[in-house]
């Protein structure tokens, strides 16, 4: 299965601490993300991504401490549940 | 209706009519000085629970453009409280045009405090304390921040005292008008008291928010930096209307939180408060 | 309305990230433990709770007329051991302190008992939940 | 007394208000009858009061959001039943603003309405409950009432975002005695392209006639009869009447017509309307200036006859005998 995340433009940002608050515009709703849930969300923008792909592609980006698979997989869940990523 | 008023609050205009006179007279002599709106935003309706009961114990439901199902009726001694209730639940239910906190607020120099908390916190008492010293009262249930310019507009309605409070604030300030006593209302004794002449005089000029106050009564003095997420999560949940306000409400809340300090105050009593928050201002 | 305001375990996961901008930044995928979605929810019931006076029908109107068992379901009227409806609403403040060990007006000790568990599974949708809702704010 | 005819005028001629029009009771008036977004719309860009035009603006963003909030829940339920590979075809409000048609400029939508096949039933209510739906009412008196004579399951919500989901497989209470024709709906309905769909045009008119006259007590009539006039105004009449009589509904269908030809001058020439048309347009007007319900007797007549239509004689008794005991 791949993921697929909404377009930045569907997205207003607003950066709070070390959080972001996200005003998602097709909903209507504001989540508040903890981080590695706005690094998903960016790197899913560009194109949608199965969870392997997903994963080298943090990997290039960031230094993952935890390069968990089942970690990945239960924050997509989890922003999936919210309505910002959906299976594509 | 039989009978029949209008008022303007700050920029929300309210048409109040009632099956009975006495809460339109109440309302005409505390709201003296105030203007009349040209188009009133909001309609309340005070009216009987059934037509007989206009005149056998009379029983006020409160109605209007917006209603709470669960709303309980009140007696027609309370018949102000039971309009001063509609009137904020129109505002709190119905509008769009500003951000709405439910929160007090204060001003100085063209620049204003902005108190949120639960009731019992206190923030109405410290607007209150504030305004005593020279602060002008905005408002003490809801400050109205608008989208386009971030300003917080004014919103003086009646003070609603309670229980001890009233004592307390007829002798701090014994020249300002009072309502009637109403006793055993459901949220206990209460008392209205109108905002004094700075309040209603300059309820049209807005201000910029500045400071950002959390305040918890009954504890030893502290002041805490509250963090910019912290204050925007406890924010939604301060506002009525945040969440149907949409991208304006986002944008608007963002703004704030990101421009203007925010500061947890616990405080022991009022004298404490009041230094504690003169203190703040001074850092500002 | 959110029950899941973000928790000090979640910062310290994140504290240090902003002040790196050299470096690549370190991502951690497993570090949060209360979720890194907060979705934000309408607080209706509390502000509304503060500007309103609230009541409670038991049961609500829908269903009006039928019995509550011990246990707080919505039972047909008569139904052996269950109690009748409340026959008035139940005050905001009366079922404040009916939650807090009290005993709501006009009931016995079982009844009570009954009332409050009916009122306790309230569910959004449900006439009394705006109010029940709004009782059951911390109170800061 | 003042009714809604000013309304109902205002929203058929916007052209027609005098700026002397008496603002604050037709505002009133509009909310009462949740018409206020459409009619912000009927008046956008005519010369206003300031005042009024602000009213407006705020109606207008208000509606717009209301738009998107409901396109949204319409999107998650497609998301939770596109693994079902069922038709899921969207009604009322929402099918309006998701088709684009004019009946969805400014319109208050409430709950989402689907409709599903009827086999279907049971895999969209698991689909539902996995995806966060929950029912509101755990009762199962209830529970087992809507099974047996609803023609939809018990209203669920969904647990994050707060709003309800109706899940119908017909567009009537299988208690009432005209039995639309389900199949045909499901097999007319247009695709939209991303997995939902909208009733056909003629479809869409005989379920707004059904729910208005067939079903309820018109309650929220004069927007209903609103819908119709768009519907018509923008798909026009061809067939309707005789896709009408083919779900049972010719009575109803011509009704609306007549009605709305009356209140809003929906173009095709009917009938003129008759002395039961009196009665209900008493009924769907009876709300004055000050947004308060008017003529009790005839909304109760409505009342009684709303639960005549859905229920059979006796089962009619008992439920007025129960509530009547309820006082």
């Amino acid at each position: 299965m791949r993921y697929r995340a909404p377009p930045a433009e569907a997205l207003l940002t607003a950066g709070l601490d070390a959080f972001t608050a996200v005003f998602h515009r097709p909903s209507g709703i504001t989540h508040l993300l903890a981080s590695p849930a706005p690094e998903i969300l960016t790197v899913l923008a560009d194109e949608p991504l199965d969870l392997d792909a997903l994963l080298a592609r943090l990997a290039d980006r960031f230094d993952l401490a935890d390069a968990d698979r089942a970690a990945l997989a239960a924050r997509l869940d989890e922003l999936m549940v919210a309505g910002l990523v959906e299976a594509a | 209706m039989r009978h029949v008023f209008s008022v303007r609050i700050g920029p929300i205009g309210f048409r109040v009519g009632s099956d009975w006179r006495e809460p339109i007279d109440q309302l005409r002599e505390l709201y003296r000085y105030y203007p009349s709106p040209n188009l009133p935003d909001f309609t309340v309706r005070l009216e009987a629970t059934r037509p007989w009961r206009r005149l056998v114990r009379p029983s006020i439901r409160i109605a209007g453009d917006y209603t709470l199902p669960e709303a309980a009726p009140l007696p027609l001694a309370q018949g102000l409280l039971a309009a001063e209730m509609a009137m904020n639940l129109q505002l709190a239910l119905g509008g769009r045009r500003h951000l709405l906190l439910h929160a007090s607020c204060v001003e100085r120099d063209g620049r204003a405090l902005l108190m949120t908390g639960e009731s019992g916190a206190g923030k109405s008492t410290l607007a209150t304390l504030l305004a005593a010293k020279g602060w002008r009262f905005m408002g003490d249930e809801f400050a109205l921040i608008d989208p386009e310019t971030g300003l917080v507009h004014a919103f003086p309605r009646l003070i609603s005292l309670k229980n001890a409070g009233i004592a307390a604030a007829m002798a701090a300030q014994p020249d300002a008008r009072f309502g009637p006593l109403l006793a055993g209302t459901p949220k206990g004794d209460i008392r209205h008291m109108v905002p004094d002449g700075l309040a209603v005089g300059a309820m049209d000029e807005p201000a910029r928010p500045v400071l950002l106050l959390f305040p918890r009564y009954g504890h030893a003095a502290e002041t805490l930096p509250v963090r910019g997420s912290e204050a925007f999560v406890r924010l939604t949940q301060a506002s009525t209307n945040y969440v149907a306000m949409g991208e304006a409400g986002f944008a608007t809340l963002t703004r704030l939180v990101r421009t203007v300090p925010a500061q947890a105050i616990d405080y022991p009593d009022g004298a404490a408060a009041v230094a504690q928050v003169e203190a703040l201002w001074r850092t500002l | 309305m959110n029950d899941a305001t973000p928790t000090d375990g979640q910062d310290e996961a994140q504290a240090g990230d902003d002040s790196v901008s050299t470096r690549r930044r370190v991502l951690m995928l497993g570090a949060v433990t209360a979720g890194a979605v907060v979705s934000i929810r309408p607080a209706l019931a509390q502000t509304a709770g503060s500007v309103m006076n609230c009541q409670i029908p038991v049961p609500d109107l829908g269903r009006a007329g039928r019995f509550i068992d011990p246990a707080g379901n919505v039972v047909a009227p008569g139904t052996k051991g269950a109690f009748p409806p409340a026959a008035r609403p139940f005050k905001g403040e009366e079922v404040k302190r009916a939650l807090a060990g009290g005993q709501l007006p006009g009931t016995t000790y079982d009844s009570n008992r009954a009332y409050v568990s009916y009122i306790r599974r309230l569910q959004r949708g449900q006439g009394g939940f705006t109010c029940f809702a709004s009782l059951q704010m911390p109170r800061a | 007394m003042a009714d809604a005819l000013t309304l109902a005028r205002a929203l058929a001629d916007p052209q027609s208000l005098t700026l002397d029009t008496d603002w604050i009771g037709l505002i009133t008036t509009a909310r009462a009858e949740q018409l206020l977004g459409t009619l912000a719309y009927r008046l956008d860009g005519l010369p206003l009061p300031e005042d009024v035009a602000l009213l407006l603006a705020d109606a207008r963003t208000a509606a717009e959001n209301g738009r998107r909030a409901a396109l949204w829940e319409a999107e998650m339920a497609r998301r939770a039943l596109a693994p079902l590979g069922c038709a899921v075809v969207l009604l009322k409000g929402t099918a309006f603003v998701a088709g684009g048609l004019s009946a969805g400029r400014g319109r208050s939508i409430g709950d989402l309405d689907i409709l599903v096949p009827r086999d279907a039933l049971d895999a969209v209510e698991a689909a539902l409950l996995a995806a966060g739906w929950e029912w509101v009412k755990p009762d199962p008196y209830d529970d087992a009432y809507y099974r047996r004579w609803m023609h939809e399951l018990p209203p669920l919500i969904h647990r994050e975002r707060d709003r309800m989901i109706d899940v119908h497989h017909t567009i009537l209470p299988l208690t009432a005695r005209i039995r639309p024709d389900a199949p045909a709906l499901l097999v007319d309905a247009q695709p939209l392209g991303n997995g939902l769909s909208l009733l056909s045009p003629d479809d869409m008119a005989v379920h707004a006639a059904a729910h208005l006259f067939a079903d309820g007590d018109l309650a929220g009539g004069l927007r209903n009869l609103w819908d119709i006039h768009c519907l018509i105004g923008e798909h026009g009449d061809d067939g309707l009447a005789a896709r009408a009589r083919h779900h049972g509904l010719a009575r109803e269908m011509a009704r609306a017509l007549r009605l709305s030809r009356r209140l809003f001058g929906t173009p095709p020439p009917v009938e003129a309307p008759g002395w039961s048309d009196r009665l209900y347009l008493r009924r769907l007007l009876a709300r004055d200036d000050w947004g308060r319900p008017i003529r009790p007797l005839t909304r109760l007549v409505f009342y009684i006859r709303s639960h005549w239509l859905r229920m059979p004689p006796a089962m009619l008794a008992r439920h007025l005998w129960t509530k009547w005991r309820r006082g």
